[in-house]
């Protein structure tokens, strides 16, 4: 199971901080963006007094009204389909997709709409829609609440993907993404909303596109998104102990990919492993692991190693969910291996 | 043709249920109370892993309308599909063992609460998606008429599924091409934590009579009547007319999920009162067989007795079953 | 409440069309034929790139239905999707440009005939996806709502679309939440090779009527019927009092696309004759000019040379622009 | 824009053979298999009286009546939900998908019912069904009639994704599909129909998950799908004149992948392109390229290179649109820049 450790890595910042959730980052980012632009809105099933099953929303509607956080029926494909209507016509819809699992029911209506509209168009109409939704398993919900779908997403053209590993980076990227005038699918993982970090008092945007060190090291690249950022830095604490230095690559975003990073990095270490919680089959760690593998290539000491999830349905049953997933432990193994400390 | 208000109006003879159907419906009822209840034991005492969605208060529905089909009759559920599979004629301890993901549950520990699916007993599934098993039921039917074996799907769903577009896509299908599947809404007033009203515009009834398709609108929580029009509705399917739409309001008696234990903010302790007190499908059973001579507090206590060690039991079964092998964790990904 | 039958009958007083309004859309629905059989030229002469679904037919639902509309009003279209956007108020020249992918058309060549879209004039696009656009159009009609803007979003889909589940889900919200969006359902009979009962059970309005959404079923061949309902119920969208749906029967005279040319295993050539000869709803406007004593012959042959003229010179310039440039290609993907 | 030219690698065959063309292949393998198996059906929209509209299934309606070839509603999900119903009880459903892009439409009762449900139920329950749909641009059909989304289906357990490229390879492959057990995702290239190749008269399958050596060579391996296969071959003919010899691996099938076959002839050549109609960007070709890298790391003389669609929504232009697919003059010149001969 991920256990999620608690790593800052916000150096250069003279503004006071304090320590808050992910879940409350989300919240905060939201009702900032909500103040500072009356165009921006909130729709989804149970957003408004439940603020969502996992009460990332709470206290939105008391501040913005239900017109302004807005509970809808169970039509995930109807409410993206809104969305992008909205969108394209002056307002700046954040559309909320309770499980990750659920884009499959929105998949039209985000890519071959949201996603193409402006391409189509020939650059005259624009969709700055944020689609908001979850990823992440070892949260006992079987195959179809468990799914990390972020990989498809970042397949298309004309989408951005947001995959923030902690509070700090989930707050700063949200609000770019909001600002941002194309579709943006926002992915959070379950399991870290009550992760605390220090997040500023004052208000910041982190870019799209811009990949983060969350942890300088000189023998092996971990790239990592999400969730298995925190897999990578406990790796890494992990590897310390075999006198192995590793360096943890926190992607931020799959689309726009920081290429240049990774690639530096892994020029410099020699050594890359890239982790991933969704299907490793032609997942995002297919992707990353073949432009280091080609980027760097003249490089690489050895292979390029991907660990992303197992090539399963999440299985229900604790002791097999748990197994899918990569670990710590695990990735210290293979990094070990990689760097022939054993 | 005749103009419709000239037909003779079907005069029905209202047959008054047997004792021993009346019983087993009672025992059913109450075997999935009892089974709900230990499940909500079980997560309090941090035993299950993860969260279900209790079927307390719907009880009538699902044990109405399964005792209307054959055991080769096939159904589709939801997450809250206990009722459902137990109506359906599965077995309380390897339920159980689903539930807690041991490798004698009936996915093997696979599937769990969300996704149990028990193929002995047409059971093709609970299913997570909101509306997912509409597709599913309907396509059951398609095979059951292109096979020539007479089977029939009954569909359940909660009416939160009135929002998914499937749903409307397949009623088209099953009408145009006289499906034997039978689409039962269980209207339990909620979608989560939102009334339905405020996520459903028009009449429900309207939105299956659009397509053509049979519709009743009944009180969900009388055993007898879901269970008299489900008859209704799945000989006149099986006979080869088509299928029906059954809209069955009724009430769910917990929380969305077991977690779910604030609700004042969605729905009045007045209104759940309301329901606990004067609409409970297992107590107006057992009004019902005081009422017409057929089981005396006694009787009612045995078979409650009977019930509940058998439930007890069933989850020391499930508690003390091994977990599957680890091994497994990639089985079963292809056939 | 009041009983409804106790209402007053509403007595609308039916106006008769101005001379003025009445050439205008004969103007537009001209316009519209003449385009369409210049891009079936184009095709036939392999000088337009891949496919086109002609409108010809159809031109009283498109013209009808969008000069109730402002020009800052919304509408979103499909792959048969020429005359909305003509009736919208988009302009031929630039229309032929982006039909061959020229850098001059409304999208710079990168749309083409299934995804025309033209901002100013408030077309959100052709779409190419059957039912695709119902959601955008409901969208754009809940940002009307939201900005206060009181525009209106109107919906174009053939009766194919009816098949999709996403108009269904979201005519439930524009009902729940009163959005300013009509829903113009062109039934032409057929979905691509398949006549519509065929794949269409119950009754189309019903679909709509079942979501508590005002719905009218009309003859829409005949303009100014098609207008004066259209009137009617964007005034009432603009007003506030919610969505609309208007089934509007019609037919489409040529093929599927322009490809489509043997049509004798799907419908018969006299089907055909029949509604060309008596439903065409160009013929059935100028026989309504001359009866009404607004048009004689000639008025008529001068009105259509002016835009046989038209149309001549924009195909030139079309077929005389030049492709956009190859680094185009990678443009317009972000913005 | 795509020529594909004529290569056929049937070598040891004694049956007599006749040309016909990919879509005739695909209309006589269902012919066979319906023949055969009485629970086969056909279902989708325009698939009987007008047998599709490229008329791949033309005849088979009134070989087997509308009872088993039945046109359907416009409904996209509908149909792919009934054919895993169907196929759940009994019957072998081949579920017609007029373009890969509809396939949007279908994700939630195709990943989350139909490739989950044996797992899901323990390994009870089968879905043996196939989804037959189309990719491939450069048919002037635009941004929502043009992907090539088979990278989506490969990345999910419990489908099977093939991807043919002949008419001898397309009959096979679709005969085992139609026999294989589990939900099975059938992509035939538009532009392809009308390619005609040798094809025995004698009935024949192709395993799943058996790549095709399509042209043997020494320097440098060529894999590829589907239509991109015949780009290969063309590249391979013109490498010829520049001294190179390249070798062509079909693929044949994404999911399972021979990922032996691949690993082999690239550790022989020690040089690699992967060639793909799909978004280049976390497509099929990352996947592929990531597992040569990895697998035969010690043995490559170059990067391995990747060429799939450009990252842009499929533009309606000619001019533009040619631009987005791989053409052979292209792989020639990133194969010869590999192999140092310019
Ligand atoms: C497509 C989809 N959207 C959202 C959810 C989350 N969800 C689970 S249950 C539920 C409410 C379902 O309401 P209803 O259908 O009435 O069933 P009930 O819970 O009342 O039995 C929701 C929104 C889901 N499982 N699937
Ligand atoms: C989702 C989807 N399925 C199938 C198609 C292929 N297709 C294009 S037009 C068409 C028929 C549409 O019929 P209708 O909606 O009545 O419009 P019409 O062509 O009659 O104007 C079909 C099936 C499509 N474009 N989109
Ligand atoms: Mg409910
Ligand atoms: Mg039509």
């Amino acid at each position: 199971m991920k256990a999620p450790s608690e790593h800052s890595t916000i150096t250069n910042t003279v503004t006071a901080t304090r320590q808050i959730t992910f879940a409350q980052a989300i919240n905060e980012a939201l009702a900032e963006e909500m103040r500072r632009d009356p165009r921006v809105f909130v729709i989804g099933e149970d957003v408004a007094e439940a603020g969502t099953p996992f009460k990332v929303l709470s206290g939105l509607v008391d501040a913005f009204g239900s017109q302004r956080v807005i509970d809808s029926p169970i039509s995930v494909a109807g409410i993206t389909g809104i969305g992008a209507g909205a969108a394209m016509t002056g307002m700046r819809p954040v559309v909320d997709i309770m499980f990750g699992d659920f884009i499959t029911l929105t998949m039209d209506q985000l890519v071959n709409q949201a996603a193409k509209i402006h391409y189509m168009s020939g650059g005259k109409l624009k969709v700055p829609m944020v689609l908001r939704t979850t990823l992440g398993a070892t949260r006992r919900s079987a195959a179809q609440h468990s799914q990390s779908l972020h990989a498809w997403l970042s397949h298309i053209p004309g989408l951005k993907v947001v995959v923030p590993s902690t509070a700090y980076d989930a707050k700063g990227l949200l609000k770019s993404a909001i600002r941002d005038d194309n579709p943006v699918v926002f992915f959070e993982d379950k399991m870290m909303y009550q992760l605390k970090g220090p997040v500023p008092v004052d208000e910041y945007t982190i870019p799209l596109g811009v990949a983060d060190v969350k942890r300088a090291g000189s023998d092996i690249t971990l790239v990592a998104t999400s969730s298995m950022v925190h897999i990578a830095l406990a790796a890494a604490d992990a590897l310390q102990a075999s006198d192995v230095s590793a360096e943890v690559i926190d992607v931020r975003t799959t689309s726009p990919l920081d290429k240049e990073m990774i690639i530096e990095s892994a020029k410099k270490t020699s050594r890359a492993i890239v982790i991933d919680e969704g299907y490793e089959r032609y997942g995002v760690t297919a992707e990353i692991a073949s432009i280091i593998a080609d980027g760097a290539f003249y490089y690489l000491d050895a292979p390029v190693k991907r660990m992303g999830a197992m090539d399963v349905p999440v299985p229900f049953s604790p002791v097999l969910e748990d197994q899918t997933v990569p670990t710590a432990e695990a990735v210290a193994e293979v990094a070990k291996r990689l760097c022939n400390k054993r | 043709m005749v103009h419709p208000k000239a037909k003779p109006a079907s005069k029905k003879p209202v047959s008054t249920p047997s004792r021993d159907q009346a019983l087993h419906f009672y025992r059913q009822m109450l075997k999935i109370r009892l089974f709900e209840e230990q499940v909500n034991q079980l997560y309090l005492g941090a035993k299950m892993p993860g969260l279900a969605h209790l079927y307390i208060g719907q009880e009538a529905v699902a044990v109405g309308v399964c005792e209307a089909l054959r055991r080769d009759d096939y159904i589709t559920s939801t997450h809250r599909g206990h009722g459902h599979c137990l109506a359906k004629g599965a077995s309380v301890d390897r339920m159980f063992a689903e539930l807690l993901g041991k490798a004698a549950g009936y996915c093997r520990g696979k599937g769990g609460s969300m996704h149990i699916a028990d193929q002995d007993t047409g059971n093709l599934g609970a299913n997570a998606i909101v509306g997912g098993s509409a597709g599913i039921a309907t396509g059951a039917a398609m095979s059951a008429k292109m096979r020539g074996s007479d089977q029939v799907a009954a569909c359940f769903f909660g009416e939160g599924a009135l929002g998914q577009g499937l749903l409307y896509e397949v009623m088209n299908m099953a009408s145009l091409w006289k499906l034997p599947v039978i689409y039962v809404c269980e209207n339990n007033q909620y979608n989560e934590y939102t009334n339905y009203r405020e996520t459903t515009a028009g009449e429900v009834a309207a939105r299956a009579e659009a397509f053509g398709i049979h519709t009743e609108t009944i009180e969900g929580q009388d055993v007898h009547l879901v269970h008299a029009k489900s008859l209704t509705l799945v000989e006149r399917a099986r006979r080869g007319e088509g299928p029906a739409f059954l809209h069955c309001n009724t009430y769910r008696f917990h929380g969305h999920h077991v977690g779910d234990v604030d609700r004042s903010y969605y729905r009045s302790k007045k209104e759940e009162e309301e329901w606990k007190s004067k609409r409970d499908p297992v107590k107006l059973l057992a009004e019902w067989l005081h009422k017409s001579e057929m089981a005396d507090g006694k009787l009612l206590d045995q078979i409650e007795a009977e019930i509940a060690a058998h439930i007890k039991e069933a989850v020391q079964f499930a508690l003390e079953a091994p977990y599957p092998d680890p091994n497994e964790v990639n089985q079963h990904v292809y056939a």
